[in-house]
């Protein structure tokens, strides 16, 4: 329904707003591309070039030269996978778990592990970082991984997602013959697909991006993670800035490719079956 | 397949006060003959689907036990009781196809892909989805998401046919072609058919016999003109019948049952009170009857439904011919159809007399 | 309605799950607690003990004379509310915007937003880091918080949930005579609450975890925030473990006790209002 | 207060291809008389409700023009209007209590806090809500918030109520009393109102007149009755009353109309195909008649309703006195009542004659 012409004044405060907001999120995304394409002299010139007068793709060239990117990345990959596929199976589980069965002091249990959402991460790092210096477990894909095997957001989305399955459904597929596993694997999953999408791409993210806890447990370069990489990278490179952004992109890249395959699942996972659980 | 229970009785736990005990279903007795399809019929939360669950093996029994012929499936498991069960909201699998749907219950038991697939057809062509098999449940309409939810019971070639207010997410078109359908479903495979509701309308059209359920208590049982005829109590005569019955408060006087000063019929009842039921339609104008006024008149093509209220402040329904002329806000007096006033015990409700 | 006793492998299989899950999700925590209120020898004895023999609650004293946690923590408090209170006008206007007009390109242009959610933070910090920079901003309070006013993420989650207000009930707002504005802040924000709530919470935890920007753009220890003032504490206190993690617990504390008020409400506005829209 | 609506048409860009226009109101006249209750009456997607929203204000207008007494609203916002409004799914504010929902146009009016306060008991009172004025919406149940929904439009004293199929998220039973509600509240108040609805039988009973509308035209306005028995065209006839009216294909043949073999009555028509209707009611035993045979009985306490098939393969439906006995199986003869036969261009649909 088309409606009458409202007063102008709230849609200009949202578009500035929405203006600003595209300032600050998307230039920043801009600058790392154009950069990466300058030479060193033009990307500290000041006041800078919005559009840079010629490319320098050799700049990718010269990366790859400095420093071992191509084993940074398979680590990554590598760890992800792992990651991914380990967690996503002990995570469904345990939202089953939660979801499925009562147990004396269940919803106190869940409550003890929402708390620990409040915790940041830099807190839990060092007692982590203590237990598997005990476990000799440095310098190993496994130490990259499985602290974060379990984690309660995602645990929590998952369980919402298999409790807003009616009952009932459960009540079909026993006059179906259907077993408790079968049921689970059959039925639960399929239908919380969405979620476990959504789940599977934000884990996916995190993963590939954490840096933190990889600049801890490996000190070899032969197990560095692309994101700690391209930090360490940008210590090393000093003020080359065209070079650091082409590091950069290396980084992001799979994400942005990432983001362009799934963006309709993404979408409509979040939109229809996600978030909305 | 006879279905028999005897003493049937199931008792939850109150959610909110763990000692109290609510007894949904309350020794009940039940005898369904083959091949007939009956109607569990009662206000909501009166227990009929628990009922119908307990017959399912969903929903395990306190005491009590169940026949189906002459096996007591008492302690089975539902996929061990070769029963098809069809629920309120139909509970399809929404990630399958439809064809997945109807297939599933045959996976689960192991039966070959031939057959399966032979299986599908067969039951397709019965409610008529041969057409929809590759679509998912939410491209369905609400009729065809019904008839994917009766293949799907069908399928496994089951004894009998359970169906817990199949018809209630209908609109009210649908509602009467769907109930049709059913019927039709039923009287074609000869599957005994229990089929709950608490639409008095669905219930009188659709079912061999009716079963009046009120506070986990089967109160009647037969057929449906007889339930409407002859109702056991006050409870059921109020929930049979659209518009509902009216009710008056009477007494016995001179021979003679009198609802204010109006006379109804004589009568050799028992003096004191006694409450008068009369149904809209077996309300007439009569000349020195009950004195009303005529407060909303209501044409509805074929009949009038008029509200009348009594000088004493009661209101009552009278439908009448469209062609009988009752204005609003006029004065007339009404009296009963002989023979078609009931009579109940002031206190308990239970049906006297039919005078 | 009480179901009949079903096979128990499954349960079994969901259980141990939920006891590794418990395992790696508390025990870390419950050991920062009690390390923290050991002595600094019997912390480092192996095998640990995981119950200490004495309750060593001076370290607190120790800990508040070694570095000056009580400036630290007002930083925080400080820059959390001037994230908070301006981040969630510019948010709930932003989302506003998107979810009540059209305008050409408003889905390319959400998308676009969406697809930043990819690019790792460290990446983005590098370009913001130089922008800063440029600007002279370090060392204030506001360069903690304005490159993260505008979280694409939560802009997403409100504007799903005023997407799931009826349109009609607009409609009936402009029945009873109320403009736009009114109707955002007397109709659309009151039935946000709950993820409004939700998103409040979020932030306050992000914020007061965050780490990394505050270490780049913060250099005199008066402007250090809670986080980084703990990981610098962390490696001026060298082996003292207790007093770490009494460190850790004086930066994790607030946030506890901010879930245990506001546990309620985060749950229901999660469960009910919030992540469901 | 008058409303009158002159050509009044809305187009819409189709979404799916925006180079297409959908006409929602096509070319509308209307006059609603002071103090009446009207029905807009149609099928979905008939533009009904489109309408409404035009009277309200909330729709731009492509044409024409819309007067409330003598003055021309046609450029006024919604709120310079002064009508109440009252959607489907009533639209409260949930996060606001009733009394707080009854307010809030009253505030965004300016009034003072006391006339607020007095009005929320004033129409608190006529609705029947007093004692709900601290729930909050979700608390309600659906004919509450239906009420409160009321309420709220009829705070502000609007000049003019509109009513957007206010009774379809009600079950049957609430539906009946809550329309016996709203006509109550309506001759209390004497405001002109709009009711726009897709169900025939509340708009036969709530409204003083009914406006049918097809395709976006307004096809006929009368009283409830009269379009019952003159109903304008085929549309009209076949969506009015239920169960529906039975159509034939007939054809005029020496001097009468003639359904397959049977003579219905003698018509001196234009000789060719015409379109026999009969209401259900209207079907009655007869010898020498339509020879049928009957499929399905449905025994609704009162009444019969017959489903019987003709020889050429029609399905046609017959309402008969519970008494009259008609059995399922059997082959009976019917005939039509005389004066109750209505004739059809076959062609355009418009109604010809009654015989």
């Amino acid at each position: 329904m088309e409606l009458r012409p409202q007063k102008v004044a709230l849609k200009t405060i949202s578009y500035l707003i929405l203006f600003f907001f595209a300032l600050v999120t998307l230039f920043p995304f801009y600058w790392m591309i154009i950069t990466a394409l300058k030479d060193s002299n033009s990307a500290l010139r000041w006041p800078p070039e919005l559009w840079p007068k010629t490319f320098h793709w050799e700049n990718f060239d010269r990366l790859l030269k400095a420093a071992p990117f191509g084993r940074y990345f398979m680590n990554s990959v590598i760890v992800v996978i792992l990651d991914l596929s380990i967690s996503m199976i002990v995570m469904s589980f345990a939202a089953f778990g939660f979801a499925h069965y009562n147990f004396r002091g269940k919803e106190i249990l869940f409550m003890l592990f929402l708390a620990t959402m409040m915790i940041p991460g830099e807190a839990l790092i060092i007692t982590n970082f203590r237990t598997v210096a005990k476990l000799g477990w440095f310098d190993t894909y496994h130490v990259l991984f499985v602290p974060y095997i379990a984690s309660v957001f995602y645990i929590y989305l998952l369980r919402q997602a298999f409790e807003s399955v009616p009952k009932q459904l459960y009540l079909a597929a026993k006059v179906d013959g259907c077993s408790d596993f079968k049921y689970f694997l059959k039925v639960l999953l399929p239908i919380a697909r969405p979620m476990l999408i959504t789940i599977v791409i934000l884990k996916v993210i995190a993963s590939w991006n954490s840096f933190m806890w990889p600049l801890l447990v490996t000190n070899s370069s032969r197990m560095r993670v692309i994101s700690y990489g391209l930090v360490a990278f940008q210590s090393e490179a000093g003020n080359d800035f065209p070079l650091m952004m082409a590091a950069s992109i290396f980084t992001v890249g799979p994400m942005i490719i990432l983001y362009l395959i799934a963006r309709k699942k993404i979408i409509d996972g979040i939109a229809k079956g996600g978030i909305k659980g | 397949m006879r279905i028999r229970l005897e003493d049937v009785t199931v008792k939850f736990k109150d959610r909110r006060n763990p000692k109290n005990e609510v007894i949904a279903v309350n020794h009940v007795n039940l005898e369904v003959p083959e091949s007939k399809l009956i109607c569990l019929l009662g206000p909501s939360g009166c227990g009929k689907s628990t009922a119908l669950y307990a017959i399912s093996g969903l929903q395990e029994l306190t005491g009590g036990k169940i026949y189906f012929g002459d096996r007591d499936v008492t302690k089975l498991d539902t996929q061990e009781r070769k029963i098809g069960l069809v629920f309120q909201n139909y509970s399809l699998y929404p990630h399958m196809t439809v064809s997945q749907n109807i297939a599933f219950p045959l996976k689960n038991a192991k039966w070959k892909r031939k057959d399966i697939e032979d299986r599908i057809q067969e039951v397709a062509r019965i409610v008529q989805i041969s057409e929809l098999l590759e679509r998912k449940p939410a491209q369905l309409s609400g009729g065809q998401q019904q008839r994917v939810a009766i293949a799907r019971a069908l399928a496994k070639n089951p004894e009998i046919l359970l169906l817990d207010e199949p018809l209630s997410n209908l609109d009210a078109k649908l509602r009467r072609s769907t109930r049709e359908e059913i019927r039709r479903i039923q009287k074609t495979t000869g599957i005994t058919t229990i089929f709950v509701t608490h639409d008095q309308e669905e219930a009188m059209t659709i079912s061999d016999e009716i079963v009046i359920m009120e506070d986990g208590r089967f109160v009647q049982q037969g057929l449906p003109q007889e339930v409407y005829e002859q109702p056991a109590n006050l409870f059921v005569a109020g929930f049979i019948g659209s518009p509902t019955m009216n009710f008056f408060d009477g007494r016995f006087e001179d021979g003679a049952v009198m609802v204010g000063n109006y006379r109804v019929a004589a009568h050799s009842g028992a003096s004191g009170a006694v409450t008068v039921g009369v149904r809209p339609e077996s309300v007439r104008l009569k000349e020195d009857g009950l004195r009303v006024k005529v407060e909303i008149v209501e044409l509805l093509g074929r009949e009038r439904v008029c509200r009348l209220r009594t000088e004493t402040g009661e209101l009552l329904t009278m439908i009448t011919d469209i062609d009988t002329l009752v204005e609003e806000d006029t004065q007339i007096s009404v009296g009963f159809s002989p023979g078609k006033v009931y009579l109940f015990e002031a206190e308990s409700g239970e049906a006297l007399a039919r005078i």
